[in-house]
């Protein structure tokens, strides 16, 4: 059930229940008003203890939230982290060295400035840098984060990425799939990496990505398919 | 205007120069050795200008570190007298001397070895006491001498020169009255390569001319970089012969 | 200086690589040039130039001056490009004194009034104490690399198009017909100066560059936002339809063959060639659209009339 | 940190000196304030604060004896502002410049070029002031964004106000001829007929005055525009303008120039000069003087009210309030919504400027507030009535 | 009235709209919540760096003047504390001013309000409410909303109406800014508002549906 809200309109809830608000919804500090802030569909979930409330809306900047999952850029090196970039002219937060797999003092990371990370929000406060982990918490394992070496990044829409992440019924990257091997990591500050075998199949890769981003999902087939034969016929000259 | 004769039927310029004719130069280096680390003054034709490189030293600002190279900073000073009239603003942030501090800043930034010196600054000065035509080409000589006496590693030299083109005629190294007059092509080559670092086009040239333009600026160059070379190899010998005494 | 886009060590790599591959990220081959669409607004002289993701207003407007003391028979001409945050947030408002920027204003300057595109003599209304002032505005919109050549083709567009009110002089005394009075008059264009640039990239390491005789150096055409952040060098080359080179710039950047330089000149005198007559029709098709319904309004006001 | 007892939180109540509070929280300090009835500033809810004038101590032409006039000064009228700690001082100076009006026909007259105007062009018909505001903060630098925005304002709003005619301020040329005798006379077509025609045929070129403004303003303690304004119109209603004319041997003056081959002779520019001694009131339009009143909307936080007394406060909804003429940091800074009106006496508004970002600007207060600067208007017009 | 909007039409910024009425053209671009520089840095909300750049010519104190009035129309309408010690630059490119620029300001200033709402909601940056707004002038005791050109040459007053608009754009909350200048009375004034309010509501509901229709189109383009 959804339906498109703008900033100030009435929200529809059980007002009984407690709610638990997520993104694009605002209670104001001295009302105790509910208000949506973004304009974009309103979903609610219901659920026998409580209910959660939020807007579905589109944006390109990212604000860290914690538990994402984030593709970022290694931008400076201090003494005890690194300042990592997850969006031009956002503010950077710090990647602690002490937040990667078997960290100790004397076991030091070893990425460079400009390397790309994958990466978890471990804490994002308004006031303060967000911080990231390379690490799974619980187990203390990789669980997958880490450098990513190669490939090439897309920007990308911060829905588009997260229906890229989310939704198992997109269908873009079994299509691409369907082409050839790729390696990805999707963070949900609108950027994509993508790693293939050749630099042709991650370039047909990079503007599959960019163009099916503005198209309907039924020509998916048909760009990704263009732009992988595009590739290989100058690959070939 | 049409008072002078740019290119009379004999052949000859203004100047009395042939067309392929280079001005005088003059160059010496070292001249500044307490005020900077490499110095050189340059005479070419009515162009005077004096060279200070300072570094690789350790930036004043943290912004100008850079750890994976040196910066290169060039500053162009031309005075207020360098030319008959005396001008009577300051010529320091006037867009064609910022234009002019840019493209010298990338010339060199892509012949220095800068990689060898991370975290420092190399601070070019140069300072003109008289111009008189083809101004960028000469400043170029004189930061390459520079540059050499100040002991910083470059992969060639880069020799610059302008040329003139008078109806079809090229004219090599043009002064200040042919400037004005004819359109004039500035070059700045690498060592003895038909590699052009810089190349400056200002006014108006028939696209079929450029060709012999550039092959005559080219040659040119190549005659200024010998020139550099000797007034170098004859100051090193120099030094040497000192402390073998 | 504001903050500088970030960019990673393998998108850097990767551009290289298929740039050794011959391929470039946006699916153009290395000499094409983005297709240029031209839209006029409802006034003389409002153009809007769009180069794939690049996009530059440019608005012409003129008024009465003085001319200056030592120029009495000429009139006045400014370009103004200032860059505002608009065009993404790497720009900063109102200053142009960063490299890049320089470089840019520069450019045009020498591209087109320097080069006398304008007939500034046609300005002068009363020699020595009346002139017209033609100004253009540069807006930048957005911007996905080539401001420098979308600004050329905005402002010769723009001049092209604009009218300026048509004067009458008795004596000292100037009249200035308003435009829905009497038909504006063009101004007088004596050449239309285009600007193509190159970037060069360099696939080997620096040495091979200056001392090896490979000439492997790529150079491409019209280079997009990623590829001008990337790029080690660049020229930019001005030409006319008269196969004249108005201006040429490569400041310093990565040193290339002489003859390989030539060969860009003639590349770009095929663009200019085609860009000069996408101009000259869309003015003219712009023009006719006009002229149409002036004819259908003076005609309605002849039956009025009846 | 040594203490183990975690326990045993004592939790201290701080106080802190009114001083100090209003440093730290002045949104607090402003409603305890509010609460009581009374502003930071002592003064009451509408109360204004005091405002004394000094009309054209600093003009070159002063009131009462026109003879003893400075003539190396340049200011042509003046006001000297105080309210409450702020001073605002004001001098107007001009200007003259060629018209350069685009003229529809070939020549038309003057009463036919006035009609066709009217009506269809109601702001052509008057002119605006070129105001420079300072505000003085110690130190100098590039104009702050406050005083370019209090400049434009003044600008526009004289303009939209239809303070000055474009017809007061055309100057009425005279000629300066030379008698046999030697003696130079300058004549001007108001007073004499024959000089009115003869300059007609001299000259087709038409000047007129621009008058600027520079206000500089000392000790700022608070919003300033509706001082500045008010310093700006008593300084105008004061102004006069010197006679201006043209020497006759001046008028045929003609100049050869050439460039590259090319010559044309040009009419040298007229020499208009100013005369020394002469000088005309400068005409505004009376009904068109207003003058500037600032106002702020807040609503009154029963949270944040000292709680003497225990009433329920549940059922209090929160009331916008009106305080007139704003001032202080603490007001200034807490209070988001503000109406600046320009009145006069009558009720004929001039200018209105609401700035809703905090509380709600309701139609009462909307009336109030123009109540009470209407009753202001009548104060300060007094202040320039020649006393009684 | 007809008005002309759309959204999302510039790349390389967050946010952009372009809104047109008559012959009033301008563009805006919002970008942020970004990294502001040391001397904007707000310690509990988002700075906003406001820049309005003229058709013609170089921005001026008249421009200022807009910008400071559409600080005071913004600032309140966003979500600023959400947002501590970051930056939120808002640009607007004045295409065409459809008005004399030396007299008038009221017709750029209404379509910058009117643009910047639609390029902030765009950016996805918080907004607490919807606000549009309208110029009216007064020609001769006749009252006119959105006056043209013409109109604002001829008439005695003029005046710059921009509301908050809370509740599916039905609820005026409160007003954000009005901006009168000429001769006029109160009751003027009073008609000045309720006309405006009028006005300042259908206009909001246009905006609603160009953005409306954007989110709509954008759920059926990626339904899979």
């Amino acid at each position: 059930m959804s339906t498109v809200v703008f900033p100030g309109d009435q929200l529809h809830y059980d007002e009984n229940k407690p709610l638990n608000i997520g993104p694009g919804v605002y209670c104001d500090p001295k009302s105790q008003k509910v208000l949506p802030i973004n304009a974009g569909s309103a979903v609610v979930s219901d659920s026998k203890k409580d209910q959660s409330l939020y807007i579905d809306y589109d944006s390109k900047r990212y604000i860290p939230a914690v538990g994402d999952l984030v593709v970022g850029i290694i931008v400076g090196q201090y003494t005890d982290s690194y300042k990592v970039s997850l969006s031009s002219f956002s503010t950077s937060v710090t990647l602690p060295y002490m937040a990667f797999p078997n960290a100790s003092k004397k076991n030091k990371p070893t990425l460079k400035i400009g390397d790309l990370v994958y990466a978890r929000v471990s804490s994002a406060e308004k006031e303060l840098e967000a911080e990231l982990e390379c690490v799974d918490a619980t187990t203390g394992k990789d669980a997958g984060y880490g450098l990513l070496d190669g490939g090439m990044t897309v920007d990308v829409t911060l829905k588009f990425a997260r229906h890229l992440l989310f939704d198992n019924s997109f269908p873009l990257l079994p299509i691409l799939a369907k082409h050839t091997q790729f390696e990805i990591a999707i963070g949900v500050n609108g950027k994509i990496w993508i790693k293939c075998e050749e630099v042709k199949d991650t370039l047909a890769c990079y503007r599959s990505i960019l163009d099916c981003q503005s198209l309907p999902v039924s020509n998916h087939k048909n760009v990704v398919k263009e732009n992988f034969s595009k590739v290989s016929k100058v690959a070939e000259a | 205007m049409s008072r002078f004769e740019i290119y009379s039927p004999e052949g000859l310029r203004v100047d009395g120069r042939r067309w392929n004719e280079l001005r005088r130069f003059d160059c010496s280096i070292n001249t500044h050795s307490h005020a900077a680390d490499g110095s050189s003054y340059l005479e070419q034709g009515n162009n005077k200008i004096i060279t200070l490189v300072k570094g690789p030293k350790e930036p004043s600002l943290r912004s100008q570190m850079d750890p994976t190279k040196a910066l290169l900073k060039v500053s162009v000073n031309i005075t207020k007298f360098s030319k008959t009239e005396r001008s009577k603003t300051s010529h320091k942030n006037e867009r064609r001397v910022l234009e002019i501090q840019t493209a010298l800043t990338r010339t060199f930034n892509k012949n220095v070895m800068l990689h060898i010196y991370p975290r420092t600054l190399i601070d070019i000065e140069i300072h003109v006491l008289q111009q008189d035509g083809g101004l960028v080409g000469t400043l170029i000589n004189g930061i390459t001498l520079a540059l050499i006496d100040a002991g910083i590693a470059m992969f060639d030299y880069i020799s610059g020169v302008s040329v003139g083109l008078y109806d079809t005629t090229p004219l090599l190294e043009v002064n200040s009255l042919e400037e004005n007059v004819m359109s004039s092509v500035t070059l700045g080559v690498v060592g003895k390569t038909e590699k052009l670092s810089l190349l400056l086009v200002e006014d108006k040239i028939p696209l079929d001319r450029l060709e012999s333009v550039l092959a005559i600026g080219i040659a040119g160059a190549h005659r200024v970089r010998e020139l550099m070379d000797s007034e170098l190899r004859k100051r090193a010998e120099k030094r040497v012969a000192n402390s073998t005494n | 200086m504001a903050k500088d886009i970030e960019f990673s060590t393998s998108e850097n790599k990767f551009i290289l690589d298929a740039l050794r591959q011959n391929l470039r990220l946006d699916g153009r081959s290395f000499d094409q040039f983005r297709d240029v669409d031209i839209k006029f607004g409802k006034e003389y002289g409002d153009v809007t130039v769009t180069m794939g993701k690049t996009k530059i207003h440019c608005r012409i407007s003129c008024q009465i001056a003085q001319p200056y003391e030592d120029r009495p028979f000429e009139g006045l001409f400014l370009i103004s490009t200032e860059t505002s945050p608009m065009a993404g947030p790497q720009f900063e408002n109102g200053n142009s004194t960063g490299e890049d920027e320089v470089l840019c204003v520069r450019i045009i300057e020498k591209a087109v009034r320097r080069s006398g595109a304008l007939d500034v003599e046609g300005l002068c209304i009363v020699a020595g104490s009346k002139c017209w002032a033609i100004r253009a505005d540069v807006h930048f919109l957005d911007c996905d690399g080539g401001l420098l050549d979308a600004s050329c083709i905005a402002v010769m567009t723009a001049l092209l198009h604009f009218k300026k009110p048509d004067i009458t002089v008795l004596g000292d005394r100037v009249t200035v017909h308003p435009t829905d009075e009497r038909e504006p008059v063009p101004l007088g264009i004596l050449h239309i100066p285009i600007c193509v640039t190159f970037s060069f990239f360099n696939p080997q390491d620096t040495e091979e560059n200056i001392k090896g005789d490979s000439n492997a150096e790529i150079a491409i055409i019209d280079a997009n936002l990623k590829e001008e952040l990337l790029r080690d060098g660049t020229l930019t080359v001005t030409l006319n339809k008269n196969r004249e080179v108005v201006q040429v710039s490569k400041a310093g950047g990565l040193p290339m063959d002489a003859l390989s330089l030539m060969e860009n000149c003639y590349k770009a005198y095929t663009i200019t060639e085609k860009l000069t007559d996408q101009i000259l029709a869309c003015v003219k098709e712009d023009d006719s659209k006009r002229n149409q319904y002036a004819g259908l309004l003076s005609s309605e006001n002849a039956r009025d009339a009846t | 940190m040594a203490s183990s007892e975690a326990d045993t939180v004592e939790v201290h109540p701080v106080t802190f000196p009114p001083q100090v509070l209003a440093r730290i929280s002045p949104e607090l300090s402003l409603q305890r304030h509010l609460s009581l009835g009374i502003r930071p500033s002592l003064k009451r809810f509408e109360e204004f604060r005091d405002v004394h004038i000094d009309q054209n101590t600093l003009s070159r032409y002063k009131l009462e004896n026109a003879a003893s006039e400075d003539s190396t000064n340049s200011v042509l009228g003046s006001n000297v502002l105080k309210s409450g700690k702020t001073f605002v001082i004001t001098s107007i100076t001009g200007g003259i410049v060629e018209e350069t009006l685009p003229v529809e026909t070939e020549d038309p007259g003057e009463q036919e070029l006035e009609d066709l105007t009217k009506g269809r062009d109601e702001i052509s018909k008057f002119a605006p002031v070129y105001p420079l505001v300072e505000v003085e903060r110690g130190r100098v630098g590039a104009p702050t964004d406050e005083e370019m925005t209090i400049s434009q304002k003044l600008h526009d709003y004289v303009l939209h106000s239809g303070l000055i005619p474009k017809s007061s301020l055309k100057v009425q040329c005279g000629v300066r001829t030379t008698e046999k005798s030697g003696e130079a006379k300058v004549l001007y077509p108001d007073e004499d007929v024959d000089v009115s025609t003869s300059i007609r045929t001299l000259s087709q070129r038409k000047w007129s005055y621009v008058l600027y403004a520079k206000i500089v303003v000392f000790s700022r303690t608070g919003p300033v525009f509706d001082l500045c304004w008010n310093s700006l119109l008593y300084a105008l209603q004061d102004t006069r303008l010197p006679r201006a004319f043209i020497d006759e041997r001046a008028t045929d003056l003609k100049m050869t120039i050439r460039t590259r081959g090319r010559s044309a002779s040009v009419r040298e520019t007229y020499e208009i000069l100013c005369d020394p001694r002469r000088s005309i009131p400068l005409k505004i339009s009376r009904e068109s003087v207003g003058y500037a009143s600032s106002f702020g909307v807040i609503d009154l936080d029963p949270e944040m009210a000292l709680d003497q007394e225990d009433h329920d406060m549940e059922k209090e909804e929160r009331q916008p309030i009106l305080l007139a003429d704003l001032d202080t940091e603490a007001e200034e800074a807490c209070i988001q919504s503000t109406i600046c009106i320009i009145t006069d006496s009558n009720g004929n508004l001039k200018n209105i400027d609401i700035l809703g970002g905090g509380a709600r600007v309701t139609p009462a207060i909307l009336r109030r507030a123009i109540n009470l600067a209407q009753l202001r208007a009548r104060n300060l017009e007094f202040l320039t009535a020649p006393e009684v | 009235m007809s008005i002309i909007a759309s959204t999302g039409i510039l790349n390389h910024v967050d946010g952009s709209s372009e809104f047109e009425s008559h012959s009033t053209k301008v563009v805006c671009s919002v970008t942020g919540p970004i990294e502001p520089k040391a001397r904007q840095e707000l310690p509990t909300q988002l700075a906003l760096e406001i820049i309005v750049r003229p058709a013609k010519g170089v921005p001026n104190t008249r421009e200022k003047l807009i910008e400071d009035k559409l600080r005071g129309v913004l600032t309140p309408l966003i979500a600023r504390y959400l947002y501590p010690r970051r930056l939120c630059q808002i640009t607007f490119q004045v295409m065409e001013a459809g008005e004399p620029e030396l007299e008038f300001s009221q017709r750029e200033l209404s379509c910058c309000i009117n643009a910047a709402v639609l390029a902030l909601v765009d950016s996805g940056i918080g907004l607490l409410a919807m606000a549009s707004s309208v110029p009216l002038a007064i020609i001769k005791g006749q009252l006119v909303v959105d006056p043209n050109a013409q109109q604002l040459q001829e008439s005695q007053s003029v005046h710059t109406l921009a509301l908050e608009i809370t509740e599916s754009g039905k609820n005026v909350q409160n007003i954000l800014l009005l901006d009168s200048t000429g001769a006029f009375t109160q009751n003027e004034l009073f008609q000045i508002l309720s006309q405006g309010e009028e006005r300042c509501l259908t206009l909001v509901q246009e905006l609603r549906k160009v953005l409306g229709d954007r989110i709509n189109s954008e759920i059926i383009r990626t339904k899979t």
